[in-house]
């Protein structure tokens, strides 16, 4: 019942956004074509535009015609190479999705023993080292650390590629072999980030009153940590963990242009460069939707940890 | 004079020369694609259109014309103009009709290739109410009538004599294409042609992933020798950096045109790999508008021109691979009128801040630079640009801009700008100073008239000094501050032999490429 | 050391400091538990007896350090091992805390983590151990034990909660039960049944208790002895008896005064707030810790005195008649 | 959607009597770091070792130390050194105007949703789940598609991307002040919303304020870094961290030290701004920061 609600809200969440969306693109600065070609074209490359993008028709019919043809899996057709978008979406996926996915099995590979480790050892040489090590991370822009990597491994070793992307069907070592850095350059600072989280929610956890009666029971400190504080130290975890997933999401975008990868987030600023406003109107409303649907993952595993959150409505 | 419709607008040979990085992503290569008869070949960009009478795009005609598409003739390395699908062509003393015999062949669709084809696809390329149109429109312009003698015979008659005529046949947009399979499409703005190209050359269509590759194979059944390259693909890789790792890594076999030329050194130690350094094309050039404000005066223009340093350009912009020029000309084989022009307003700040004085602008004057951020050329050299007029009392404004935008603010009416940087890689691309409401605004009778003349001269040496006369008259002028063509580069595998070794940018013939 | 009690000592502390950071807090404290006998620790908050409690436990938090002695048959629990201690916690040594709902996991059924000590400690497999469960929430009766076992802390009341906790840590009969005021976070007429309950198991099991509160009435209701601790000193201690009807330390008194109503007629008879405040950890005055707000505070009192007396013991220089 | 109450990083976890004692050393460690920064971006106004946007393609690719280049130049023989002096301006007014439009729309939207209640607060709570969605960056893509790239369109996007969290925090914090007893006298006896809003509200938000511009400040810096990585930021020539990155990105086997310097300066950049947040919070202790999700 609350999962139903909460779907409502997503769904109505996703309506106002592309409404948003529809509305930065098509009726904030007036005229989409004169964006499209420039602010001085003449009024007849306007008024040409303007009837092939259907432009002399109401906003409201053109949103709705959007939508619909966006439900029906139709994206319609970019303005520039006069393409299907949706079989170039779907390609490029092939490649943002794995790299996202990646990212985030480095960054939680790295942050959950680490994360740990920091939170059981705070006060140790070891736990400040990692403390200090994750606040360094966090000030690290992905796009820089890419840049470092490439530098090592592509530029100084020859051992992994600078860029550029060897398609799944050709090989997907090779296509592995492509994503490798850039996953490392983004799970590594999202990793920081989720360190300090972890870190934090550890040590919080561990001055729980329920872990001193856990020890009171005869527990050792790790089997209270283990068997009663990480569940509890997961629920504010979870909850970071869709805010790192968003922007993971969108530093995937930036790194996808460090690492020239054909990518969502290349075609993303493709789209920006082109002033495809077709794509464009697809793309930031495909990478909205998906921050709304995690965000939405993110409540509902979070009522599937905390009993409370569940028991009350 | 080039003409650029709206309906083909995302293109333009200015892409081809310099790694421009608008227009898709791009992909790497099959590891270990070194196989006996298998080829990939790195490009900047690809395709918006595999029709090659509808896309200016400069790539295209470089991988399709002479592979997959051909033309009646073709330039050589040298320049010369060799039979293609022509075996042979007459031309009446007077130079105003060409008589072309036709090979005997197919499309490689089965369907044989007559006389029709060529009136069609010649008619149609000179049709402006034909969409899409053909980027090069003007090529035509001499033309009066293509008419079919017999099924191996086709006439054209000329209004007058045009030096230009075969030259401009042999280029990427004069291919012929297939009558019977040319049927346009309800789209607009593309052809069958667009998806499934079908040509009379030495490889056919396979595959196209737009943004990615596009894969030929070989044509059994072309008339030539057969190709020892069974397969060719291209693959689309933006950025240089990416480029030259891909080529390093073994992801392809070659480079055609090489995006970043400060990266050459790390391949210069390299015996993997040869550098086929061809012949300088293109005029990269700081455009003016003649017709705006302080750029009327020719002083304040001479300024400018001697502000710039072109040793500076060609080390900071194309680490050295560029020779200086002084004109609107470049010293290669298609445009054998060149002369050197190197002297005129060469390099002297304390001259150019003179100048400036003397046209009234000793306190300083502020000029907006049109800056097209996709092409790196243009973003090192506007740095340049600003810092070399600071040093002459001219304050810099610089406009960053997509290609798209320029084109629509700057070489498109309105043309409203002071300063761009821009490479015009279109040879023999000297007639557009005989139209005044070209973007540059330079309005000279006398050269427009020259200009015109010389095209329609049959007499070598007069049409030479005729050019010549324009050239020198241009740099006096200061029509616009020309600086440096920059070298066409490729990098290939050092066992990769009959690629084009001094190639020009118009095609990358490769039926005789093969792997040693 | 005086030994007041007949029976043999579970627990005897001594020289007990606790140390937080670089302040100590509980000052050598020493005193012992006789085997089935019920000890009241009362005291202010920041009295240092929940410190004491736990130092004996070896539950203190991060950073706080425990010197001195606390012998357990034999073995001196300060200098056991971690896995040592857990042998004893949960078996021998159980102890109910204050707040219950903090106390539980939030996000662990109640059933396993009433099964948890015997599965630990007595080897139980699942089913076995939740069996036992149920019954122990049925010993203290919880209402519907069997769902109760499946619910989570914050779908039972405060009372059930504590009956939980108390189930809990009898589990496996120990042999002394540290009750940290138990009752004060619940309502007060739950407060009676829990303290009914708990008095009753603790006879059962036959456990030794020590039942920390600043709820004096609770201590007379329910204990033999009692401990009273000022200042992180234990400053007076003996039979319930004596110590309420003729306290020696004038703190005591103080407290004793500052009760409202009690079964028993107090000294004076009246309601006295003590003046001044508890001050805050390491703010203390040197020697005796009360000086600053005892009426018959002398110069004398800026040294400590000692726990003077046979089986009523005091530290004070003055002591009340 | 839920937005947690929670720091940057973790909130203190030092016991009080550690935290009361002595020095508070992430204050002292991001004041050093801000301060540098702020102290390069003005002496840059007055000096620097070279002009920063002086072209001497002669000199260019010398390593640090080398010709007078404190860090070496680059592939134009600019001087780096002189350009990150010229870059931290750039930096300071992106973080600047960023947290001046997300304080100027956000505080006054939090202040009517925390004094109305009402439809308003549903109204500025819709407003900024919906801002929420967008994250930074791609409000700036959106933004600079429909107008014109620039370092104006790169500010707005980031500071709108930060009005809900001010919104938010204003709100939560307003209607604590709301319930105090003194608020309630001042609204019996007639002061106006705008007068408690001035008078109760902001000096009791001031101090959360301060604590969460400060952060934002940094995620600032990282989005327009990252925006004028991608050209999509502040344009040439005005020197930007961004922008040297991207530019450097061409030379890696020339010049492995040239995406080191500008990488540098905007991670210290940013690290003294978080640290700066975390000494203030401790300092201040206001508990309502939220947190902002980098870039």
């Amino acid at each position: 019942m609350q999962v139903l609600s909460r779907l409502a809200v997503l769904l109505l969440s996703l309506m106002v956004a592309s409404m948003a969306v529809f509305a930065v693109v098509n009726v904030l600065p007036g005229d989409p074509a004169a964006v499209i070609l420039g602010t001085s074209a003449s009024p007849q490359q306007i008024a040409d535009l303007h009837r092939q993008l259907g432009l002399d028709r109401p906003a409201w019919l053109r949103y709705l015609e959007w939508l619909g043809g966006l439900i029906r899996g139709d994206f319609g057709v970019s303005l520039i190479s006069k393409q299907p978008i949706l079989p170039e979406l779907q390609g490029r996926a092939l490649v943002s999705v794995p790299l996202a996915l990646f990212a985030m099995f480095l960054a939680l590979a790295v942050s959950i023993p680490l994360g740990i480790v920091a939170g059981v050892r705070y006060r140790s040489l070891s736990g400040s080292l990692i403390s200090a090590l994750s606040l360094g991370g966090i000030a690290i822009p992905a796009f820089w650390a890419g840049l470092l990597l490439v530098t090592i491994f592509a530029v100084q070793l020859h051992v992994l590629p600078a860029g550029s992307f060897v398609p799944w069907e050709e090989s997907p070592v090779g296509a592995l072999r492509s994503l490798l850095l850039p996953s490392i350059a983004l799970g590594l600072v999202q990793g920081a980030v989720l360190t300090r989280y972890i870190r934090s929610a550890v040590i919080e956890v561990q001055r729980e009153d329920y872990i001193r009666t856990a020890r009171s029971k005869g527990l050792t400190r790790g089997q209270a940590l283990r068997r009663h504080g990480l569940k509890n130290a997961a629920i504010p975890v979870v909850t970071i963990l869709g805010l790192q997933l968003t922007s993971l999401l969108v530093g995937a975008v930036v790194i996808e242009n460090v690492f020239y990868l054909p990518g969502l987030g290349r075609m993303l600023l493709d789209a920006v460069r082109n002033r495809d406003l077709i794509e464009i109107q697809d793309l930031i409303l495909l990478l909205t939707a998906t921050v709304l649907v995690i965000n939405f993952a993110t409540d509902l595993s979070y009522r599937l940890l905390d009993p409370r959150i569940r028991a009350s409505r | 004079m080039r003409l650029l419709r709206a309906a083909t607008l995302p293109i333009l040979l200015i892409l081809a020369l310099t790694g421009c990085q608008s227009g898709g992503g791009n992909a790497g290569a099959s590891p270990g694609a070194t196989g006996k008869d298998k080829i990939v070949v790195g490009f900047v960009q690809g395709p918006t259109s595999l029709d090659i009478t509808s896309d200016a795009t400069a790539s295209i005609a470089t991988m399709l014309r002479d592979n997959l598409y051909e033309g009646l003739l073709r330039t050589d390395a040298s320049g010369v103009l060799i039979p293609q699908l022509a075996t042979g062509w007459d031309t009446t003393p007077d130079g105003k009709t060409y008589t072309f015999h036709l090979r005997s062949t197919n499309w490689q669709d089965g369907t044989p290739f007559t006389a029709q084809d060529v009136k069609f696809s010649w008619d149609r390329a000179r049709d402006p109410q034909n969409k899409p149109a053909n980027p090069h429109l003007d090529y035509w312009a001499p033309v009066s009538s293509v008419d079919v003698v017999d099924d191996h015979t086709v006439k054209v008659s000329l209004k007058q004599y045009s030096d230009n005529f075969l030259f401009r046949m042999a280029q990427g947009s004069a291919a012929i294409i297939p009558k019977s399979t040319h049927v346009v499409s309800t789209n607009p703005v593309a052809t069958n042609l667009a998806t499934q190209p079908v040509g009379t050359g030495p490889f056919k269509f396979s595959t196209y992933l737009p943004n990615t590759s596009l894969t030929l194979v070989r044509n059994a059944a072309w008339w030539g020798p057969k190709p020892r390259l069974q397969q060719i693909t291209f693959r689309f890789i933006t950025d240089a950096n990416a480029m030259n790792n891909a080529l390093k890594a073994g992801d392809i076999d070659a480079i055609a045109q090489l995006g970043g030329p400060e990266q050459l050194p790390s391949f210069k130690s390299d015996n993997n790999f040869r550098i086929l350094e061809g012949a300088p094309a293109g005029k990269l050039m700081v455009a003016y508008n003649n017709s705006k404000g302080a750029l009327k005066d020719v002083r304040v223009r001479k300024a400018i021109s001697m502000a710039i340093d072109k040793k500076a350009w060609i080390d900071g912009v194309f680490a050295g691979y560029a020779v200086p020029i002084g004109s609107h000309a470049v010293p290669n084989v298609t445009e054998p009128y060149y002369v050197d022009e190197n002297q005129v307003n060469k390099y002297d700040p304390t001259e150019a801040k003179k100048q400036l004085a003397a046209a009234g602008y000793a306190s300083g004057l502020t000029l907006h630079l049109a800056e097209v951020s996709d092409f790196p050329y243009a973003v090192r050299g506007g740095d340049i640009l600003n810092s070399e007029l600071k040093a002459v009392g001219v304050t810099l404004q610089i406009d960053t801009m997509t290609f798209n935008d320029w084109l629509h603010t700057v070489f498109l009416p309105p043309q409203d700008y002071d300063l761009t940087i821009i490479n015009h890689v279109e040879p023999r691309d000297i007639g557009n100073y005989a139209n005044p409401k070209y973007y540059w605004h330079y309005d000279n009778p006398q050269v427009a008239q020259m200009v015109l003349q010389a095209d329609a001269e049959q007499d070598q040496a007069k049409r030479k000094s005729m050019y010549a006369t324009v050239q020198k008259q241009l740099a006096d002028d200061a029509a616009n501050g020309y600086i440096m063509s920059p070298k066409q580069i490729d990098v290939i595998r050092a066992n990769l032999r009959g690629y084009p070794e001094k190639r020009l940018s118009t095609s990358l013939y490769l039926a005789k490429a093969y792997f040693s | 050391m005086g030994v007041s009690a007949a029976t043999e000592a579970v627990v005897r502390v001594s020289d007990l400091s606790v140390r937080v950071g670089t302040v100590e807090a509980v000052h050598s404290v020493g005193f012992e538990l006789a085997a089935g006998r019920r000890t009241g620790l009362i005291g202010e908050s920041g009295s240092g007896k929940t410190l004491t409690a736990l130092a004996v436990m070896g539950l203190l938090p991060d950073g706080l350090s425990a010197r001195g002695r606390a012998v357990y048959r034999e073995q001196d629990l300060l200098a056991l091992s971690e896995g040592e201690l857990c042998r004893l916690r949960g078996d021998r040594l159980g102890m109910i805390f204050q707040e219950p709902l903090s106390a539980l996991n939030p996000v662990q059924k109640i059933g396993e983590q009433v099964a948890e000590p015997l599965r630990l400690h007595r080897g139980l497999g699942a089913r076995e151990s939740l069996a036992r469960a149920r019954e122990l929430l049925e010993r203290v009766q919880i209402p519907g034990a069997v769902e109760k076992l499946a619910q989570y802390p914050h779908q039972l009341s405060g009372g059930q909660r504590q009956r939980a906790m108390i189930a809990m840590a009898i589990s496996c009969s120990p042999e002394l039960l540290i009750a940290d005021e138990p009752t004060t976070a619940l309502d007060v007429t739950v407060q009676a049944e829990v303290l009914r309950l708990l008095d009753r198991l603790v006879d059962e099991e036959g456990a030794t208790l020590l039942l920390i509160t600043h709820d004096l009435p609770v201590v007379a209701g329910l204990c033999d002895r009692v401990l009273v601790m000022y200042g992180g000193h234990l400053i007076e201690e003996g039979a319930v008896g004596e110590v309420f009807d003729s306290p020696r330390h004038p703190y005591t008194l103080a407290l004793l005064e500052s009760i409202p109503s009690l079964d028993q007629e107090l000294p004076g008879g009246r309601f006295q707030a003590i003046p001044g405040a508890v001050p805050g950890l390491g703010q203390f005055p040197s020697g005796c810790p009360f000086r600053n707000r005892c009426p018959r505070a002398t110069e004398i009192c800026a040294t400590m005195p000692v726990l003077e007396g046979e089986g009523h013991r005091a530290a004070c220089w003055h002591p009340v008649s | 959607m839920s937005s947690e109450v929670i720091g940057l990083t973790e909130p203190g976890l030092e016991p009080a009597w550690r935290r009361r004692s002595g020095l508070n050393p992430s204050l002292l460690a991001g004041g050093i770091l801000v301060g540098a920064v702020i102290l390069a971006a003005l002496v840059s106004y007055v000096w620097t070792p070279f002009d920063p946007t002086h072209v001497v393609v002669s000199d260019r690719f010398q390593p640090p130390g080398q010709g007078g280049h404190l860090l070496g130049s680059d592939a134009l023989g600019r001087d780096v050194a002189s350009q990150i002096m010229a870059g931290a301006r750039n930096t300071l007014l992106v973080g600047i105007v960023t947290v001046a439009i997300a304080l100027l729309i956000g505080v006054p939207l939090g202040g009517v949703a925390a004094l109305y209640r009402g439809w308003a607060e549903e109204l500025v709570m819709r407003f900024s789940d919906l801002v929420l969605a967008f994250p930074a960056l791609l409000l700036a893509f959106l933004f600079a598609a429909v107008f014109h790239a620039s370092t104006l369109t790169a500010m707005g996007a980031i500071g709108i991307a930060f009005v809900p969290v001010f919104a938010r925090v204003v709100r939560g914090a307003g209607l604590q002040v709301m319930e105090q007893d003194y608020v309630t006298a001042a609204r019996t006896f007639g002061s106006s919303a705008l007068g408690i809003f001035f008078r109760h509200l902001l000096p009791n938000v001031a101090s959360v304020m301060i604590v969460q511009a400060t952060i934002a400040f940094a995620i600032a810096i990282l989005a327009e870094a990252a925006l004028s990585y991608l050209g999509l930021g502040t344009p040439p020539p005005t020197p930007s961290w961004g922008r040297m990155l991207s530019d450097s990105q061409n030379y890696l086997a020339q010049s492995s030290t040239l995406a080191l310097w500008p990488g540098l300066s905007i991670a210290l950049s940013v690290l003294g701004f978080n640290l700066l947040g975390d000494g203030l919070r401790d300092l201040l202790d206001p508990k309502l920061v939220q947190r902002i999700p980098p870039q």
